[in-house]
């Protein structure tokens, strides 16, 4: 028992033998499914579509009650999970009625923070972002890449220790990614953030994370990141790059 | 300055037409003898009687069922808006409230006249317990629907970001109940005015509602349609109210 | 000229009228005007109902001290228990009569035989009209009686009924007149049903055994507001009429001529005024028995009193 | 079978148990003389009434409202969604009707029932049309505004399938203006069970709103809330009615 | 004159000239931009977030009318150009109340075509997408990536011979994604579909597309892919190919 609270309490993140099944009739998407991330790690979840990335990241959140088998954050085993994480949905779900600065200052409305200085925070952000001038735009006015960066931004204003990224920039070109990548690298060095983070995109999976985890339906298969710090875009061109990318590729592919 | 003259005629001017020309087909149809005046008098009497009681009929009577209507309102308005959303929190609260909420619309206001005046007296609050009764079905029922529809996603994300169900009741549901509300909003208002009117028929010694039951059983019918028409004028005039006020409200948010 | 010292010592009393105010109702208005109630140490509140059976109930209830009402009502009253007790007759004689177009064919109860009615579905009438054919020798089961709601003068000015009953001679009949419908009338009294009085004045039993003497002095201001009316109908009926400009103006003409027809039927000769005659509460009562309106035995002498 | 009858106890039971207690509350204050049974009658007397009257309330007066309010309502919900409909459609339509329909609501019946009955006379269609002229509005609005709601974004994308107004109309605007659809005809249905006895004060020669008519100035209160009862079940059972439509309806559409 | 329609007819699609602003007071978005599709080409469109390929797909739609300048579909310059093409759009806009195969077969009916028959075609095409055992589930019960797959099943119902897709494989991972370009190719190849493709992932471009085509604030820089075909995914590791990626990125980055 001891040890239990030991080792959770290093952790982030700790997940043990998580079962889940939507419907009763149905297969459980995850069977005694376990993963820890330690404090200040970056670990990018990949795995083919349907296979129950976002769903886990619901769990973790807390809006899904898990089936079987615990969930601890920073230690905390308890089944308040919700507002303990900085979560971003692979849906950017802005609200509509709401411009881009309110749709951010909405994470700080929450916490009740001072909303005079936080706007002044988020529009130093949004500039940053490529979207100082849309800081009153409504998200119908905004591209699907906009949105996703606004989705993020106010991720990030959740101001977490964790943060789960569902897919945050899958709706961006190369250029913005590579912005948005060098940035969040920043961030995470510096706040010593904890992030998960998922994506489809390989190169971005092996040039911000630690570790790689695979999701499949036996289970989670783990893949080390052996790359020096601090990486950049250049590095997706070097042979150990290329060739881990192939190992990882060979990997997927051998787990179908 | 112009321009917004131009916007109010393209906005009420095909129904201002449309009225002119009904009226005119009808004081055509009551001076041909086609229907009896003391069953519906011609415009040109009522706008007479209109002329003619104008000091008592906007100088006492207007003023006093509007009143009417505003208190009514008012006191629907809130509780309405608190009772339909406490039934959209409390199941238990809604299946109590509801068959009640149903049977205080199927009851004739005649019936219980006299408990009215037992309760309430000669005061105005008998005539606003019966607007508050007619207003409030509609307030209720469009805000407890409203809370109910969609937006789950948007609960979640709320929810993960640590707000309570008050928060996400601000943020998230009260925006998307809005266009009920404001629909249910219009309804009452339009029956605040009859409302008051029945009410006044219950027991009072002015408004326009008592003023025409006066003269309708005067067979004065020039008159109870002259009443009737400032009715109408204020049910009109307060609807057009509540739409700017949802034109106001709605308009930068579901677009 | 009304110094609050002498409006504190007034007594309140509150009476509700059968409808809306008329020419009936002028010698309240006059004994108001006139100063008659104050002189009685009377303080007297009148406010309308919104059906005519309220009165009658909102009195009983102890809600107002005196209503005015009808005879027949007030036996159908008592018979459901309720505890009112009239203690004036106001109109002395059937106001609620038949009428037919004046180029109506039918010339006495018998000939409604086919025809339809409309009458306001109250069970005194159809008990009205039964008596009345059958007292003219005519065949009641072969008449219609149609509800016309509350409506009674449409149904006639648009020809949807032959007859009509539960229409005033001094209302219905002179808003028909002047509308270019003429009616002629065909009076219950004179066929069989007794002559009831139309209107009376009405307290709950508690009350009237409580403070009779409020009573009392309310019968010397009306009669005395009577007589006024009576001696200037002029000026009596333009007490009545200036009191309601203020809010909802009365024709002048229908309430005159509704005042000329009124006020014999309102006098009651060498009696003071309000006077009840226990006869004609003893024959209402008989006749509401045998028509079934009323199914429990009542004592007519408990449900009026004089004062 | 059972497990349904437990579901209806979690349904209505609150209710029942609640009413339960009230009506004891009710009977216990007549009893006690607080309130003359003659103005409000006691439970038991009402229940009494309703035994003794069965075959009358029962076998004539409640089929004939109950005929007189589904011919209303069918009238209403099909003239109602037309209208909403073509309102959606036609911002000229809008702009002429809406404010008669206003003005339609306004008017006290007191004044148009000679009009009613000048037209209708007394049959069965002079109480049908009152219950349309009170049943017509909300139907009307909820359907105008709930057509206005949200979806371009779906309404575009069937555009560029080639739809046309119409068939955007049917797949993407109808299943989303279910909700304030049918928000307006719970409203509608309760209101068309007042709007008949309403009617049936313009001249009847039986239904409900006749029977307590009759009776009030018979005096006889017992038998009056005995109607009254009959019609607040008759508007709760209509209400429960469209209230399992619309589950039916929406529930797999917006989740 | 003559000339102008002879060019036109050859061309699937041609755009000439087109200026677009959305607010009056704000800059353009397209200036004088030209462009045009023969008939069988595949052609990607690569810009940055927010350049505006997303409102060209809606103006060439129909949904937008241009500001300026004409846009022809087959060689018809008519401004009714609803109904003319295949649109997927970025947000996958599936019908919350209508099942997944009641969603794909809603081009079907609006062209009323016998619904039997084609829910018959539905299923065979929704087990190839991985998406059998989804027929009767709503959107809600779907992942990302199966909405993407649906949304874009649903463009290819509606038949026509040109088809928009704006970022169709956004939120697949590599195995699901290759999946769909290998039958993508399969679908170009055999019934000469004409595409014009939005997508960030310069790899798939170069991958699928005759030309890439870089939407810019200056107009449209065109890159020819001289790869032969048939080409699979396994290309992408030949050096001709990686030279492609890195003189593509390089462009791109120029033009910032
Ligand atoms: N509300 C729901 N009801 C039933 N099944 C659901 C529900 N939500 C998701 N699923 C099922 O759960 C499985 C996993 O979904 P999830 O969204 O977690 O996948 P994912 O890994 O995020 O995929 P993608 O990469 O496509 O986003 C899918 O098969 C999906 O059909
Ligand atoms: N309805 C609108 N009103 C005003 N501006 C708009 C509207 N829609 C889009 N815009 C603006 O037009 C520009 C181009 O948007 P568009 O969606 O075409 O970009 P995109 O190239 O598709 O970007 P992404 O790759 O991020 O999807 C953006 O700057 C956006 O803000
Ligand atoms: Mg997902
Ligand atoms: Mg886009």
């Amino acid at each position: 028992m001891r040890e239990e609270i030991g080792l959770s309490n290093s952790n982030m993140l700790h997940i043990e033998d998580l079962t889940y099944t939507f419907d009763r009739d149905m297969q459980p998407i995850f069977q005694q499914l376990s993963l820890d991330l330690k404090a200040g790690e970056f670990v990018s979840l990949i795995g083919p579509s349907g296979s129950g990335k976002s769903t886990l990241f619901k769990l973790i959140t807390g809006l899904l009650k898990p089936g079987q088998g615990k969930i601890q954050i920073a230690g905390n085993l308890s089944s308040g999970r919700l507002g303990k994480v900085g979560y971003m949905p692979q849906k950017d779900l802005l609200l509509p009625w709401r411009t881009v600065m309110e749709n951010v200052l909405l994470p700080s409305e929450i916490a009740k923070e001072d909303k005079r200085e936080k706007a002044h925070e988020i529009r130093a952000w949004l500039s940053r972002f490529g979207l100082k001038e849309y800081e009153n735009a409504y998200p119908d006015e905004l591209s699907g890449g906009m949105k996703q960066r606004v989705a993020f931004l106010r991720t990030i204003m959740t101001g977490r220790e964790l943060l789960l990224l569902d897919e945050p920039f899958g709706a961006l070109d190369s250029l913005t990614k590579r912005t948005m990548h060098s940035w969040l690298l920043g961030l995470w060095g510096e706040l010593k953030k904890t992030v998960l983070f998922i994506t489809h995109d390989l190169e971005e999976a092996i040039l911000l994370s630690d570790r790689i985890l695979l999701l499949q339906n036996r289970g989670v298969l783990e893949y080390k990141v052996n790359l020096p710090r601090p990486r950049n875009s250049e590095s997706i061109y070097q042979p150990e790059f290329i060739s881990m990318r192939k190992e990882l590729e060979r990997l997927i592919q051998h787990e179908e | 300055m112009r321009s917004k003259w131009k916007r109010w005629a393209g906005e009420y001017g095909l129904f201002l037409l449309t009225a002119i020309c009904l009226i005119n087909i009808w004081q055509w149809v009551v001076e041909a003898g086609m229907v009896p005046s003391f069953i519906l008098p011609a415009p040109t009497a009522i706008g007479e009687s209109l002329v003619n009681n104008r000091e008592i009929l906007l100088g006492e009577h207007l003023p006093a069922t509007f009143l009417e209507v505003l208190i009514g309102f008012g006191i629907s308005l809130i509780g309405g808006l608190l009772l339909g959303v406490s039934m959209h929190f409390s199941k238990i609260l809604e299946k109590v409230l509801y068959p009640f909420l149903i049977i205080s619309q199927t009851i004739p206001m005649i019936a219980i006249s006299p408990i009215f005046i037992m309760w309430f007296g000669y005061t105005i609050w008998s005539k606003v317990a019966v607007t508050i009764l007619v207003a409030f079905f509609p307030i209720v029922v469009s805000t407890y629907d409203g809370l109910k529809a969609g937006g789950s996603e948007y609960r979640e994300l709320l929810l993960t970001m640590g707000a309570g169900r008050w928060t996400i009741f601000k943020k998230v549901q009260v925006p998307m109940a809005l266009p009920s509300i404001m629909s249910g909003l219009k309804m009452a208002v339009v029956y605040c005015v009859v409302g008051a009117t029945i009410g006044e028929w219950l027991g009072a010694s002015e408004g326009l509602g008592y003023f025409s039951r006066r003269m309708s059983s005067n067979l004065q019918s020039d008159s109870v349609f002259a009443a009737i028409f400032l009715l109408s004028l204020m049910g009109i005039v307060l609807f057009l109210f509540i739409s700017l006020l949802e034109k106001k409200l709605i308009k930068n948010k579901i677009r | 000229d009304k110094s609050p010292a002498k409006e504190e010592g007034l007594q309140k009393v509150s009476l509700m009228l059968d409808w809306y105010p008329n020419a009936v109702h002028s010698f309240l208005f006059a004994a108001q005007e006139k100063g008659y109630f104050k002189k009685q140490g009377l303080d007297v509140d009148i406010q309308m109902p919104a059906d005519t059976n309220d009165p009658l109930k909102l009195v009983a209830a102890g809600k107002f001290d005196m209503a005015i009402s009808y005879q027949p009502q007030v036996l159908v009253a008592r018979g459901e228990d309720i505890p009112v007790r009239s203690f004036a007759a106001l109109v002395r004689h059937p106001l609620n009569q038949l009428m037919v177009a004046a180029d109506s064919p039918i010339q006495s109860p018998k000939d409604l035989a086919g025809r339809t009615i409309g009458y306001p579905s109250i069970p005194l009438d159809e008990a009205i009209i039964q008596t009345m054919v059958k007292a003219d020798g005519g065949d009641a089961g072969k008449i219609k009686m149609v509800d016309v709601g509350w409506d009674l003068i449409p149904a006639m000015a648009t020809k949807k009924t032959d007859a009509l009953i539960g229409g005033y001679i001094n209302h219905e009949k002179l808003l028909l007149d002047k509308e270019g419908h003429p009616m002629r009338t065909l009076n219950p009294a004179d066929y069989g049903v007794p002559d009831y009085y139309e209107l009376v004045l009405v307290g709950s039993e508690k009350g009237l055994k409580e403070k009779p003497e409020v009573f009392k002095k309310f019968m010397a201001a009306i009669r005395d507001g009577q007589k006024y009316v009576a001696d200037h109908p002029e000026e009596g009926l333009s007490i009545l009429l200036k009191h309601e400009d203020k809010s909802s103006p009365l024709e002048k003409d229908i309430e005159t001529k509704s005042l000329e027809i009124l006020l014999p039927l309102m006098d009651a000769g060498d009696k003071p005024f309000g006077y009840q005659d226990s006869v004609v509460w003893e024959h209402a009562a008989k006749w509401l028995k045998d028509t079934k309106i009323i199914n429990k035995d009542i004592k007519p002498e408990d449900a009026y009193i004089n004062f």
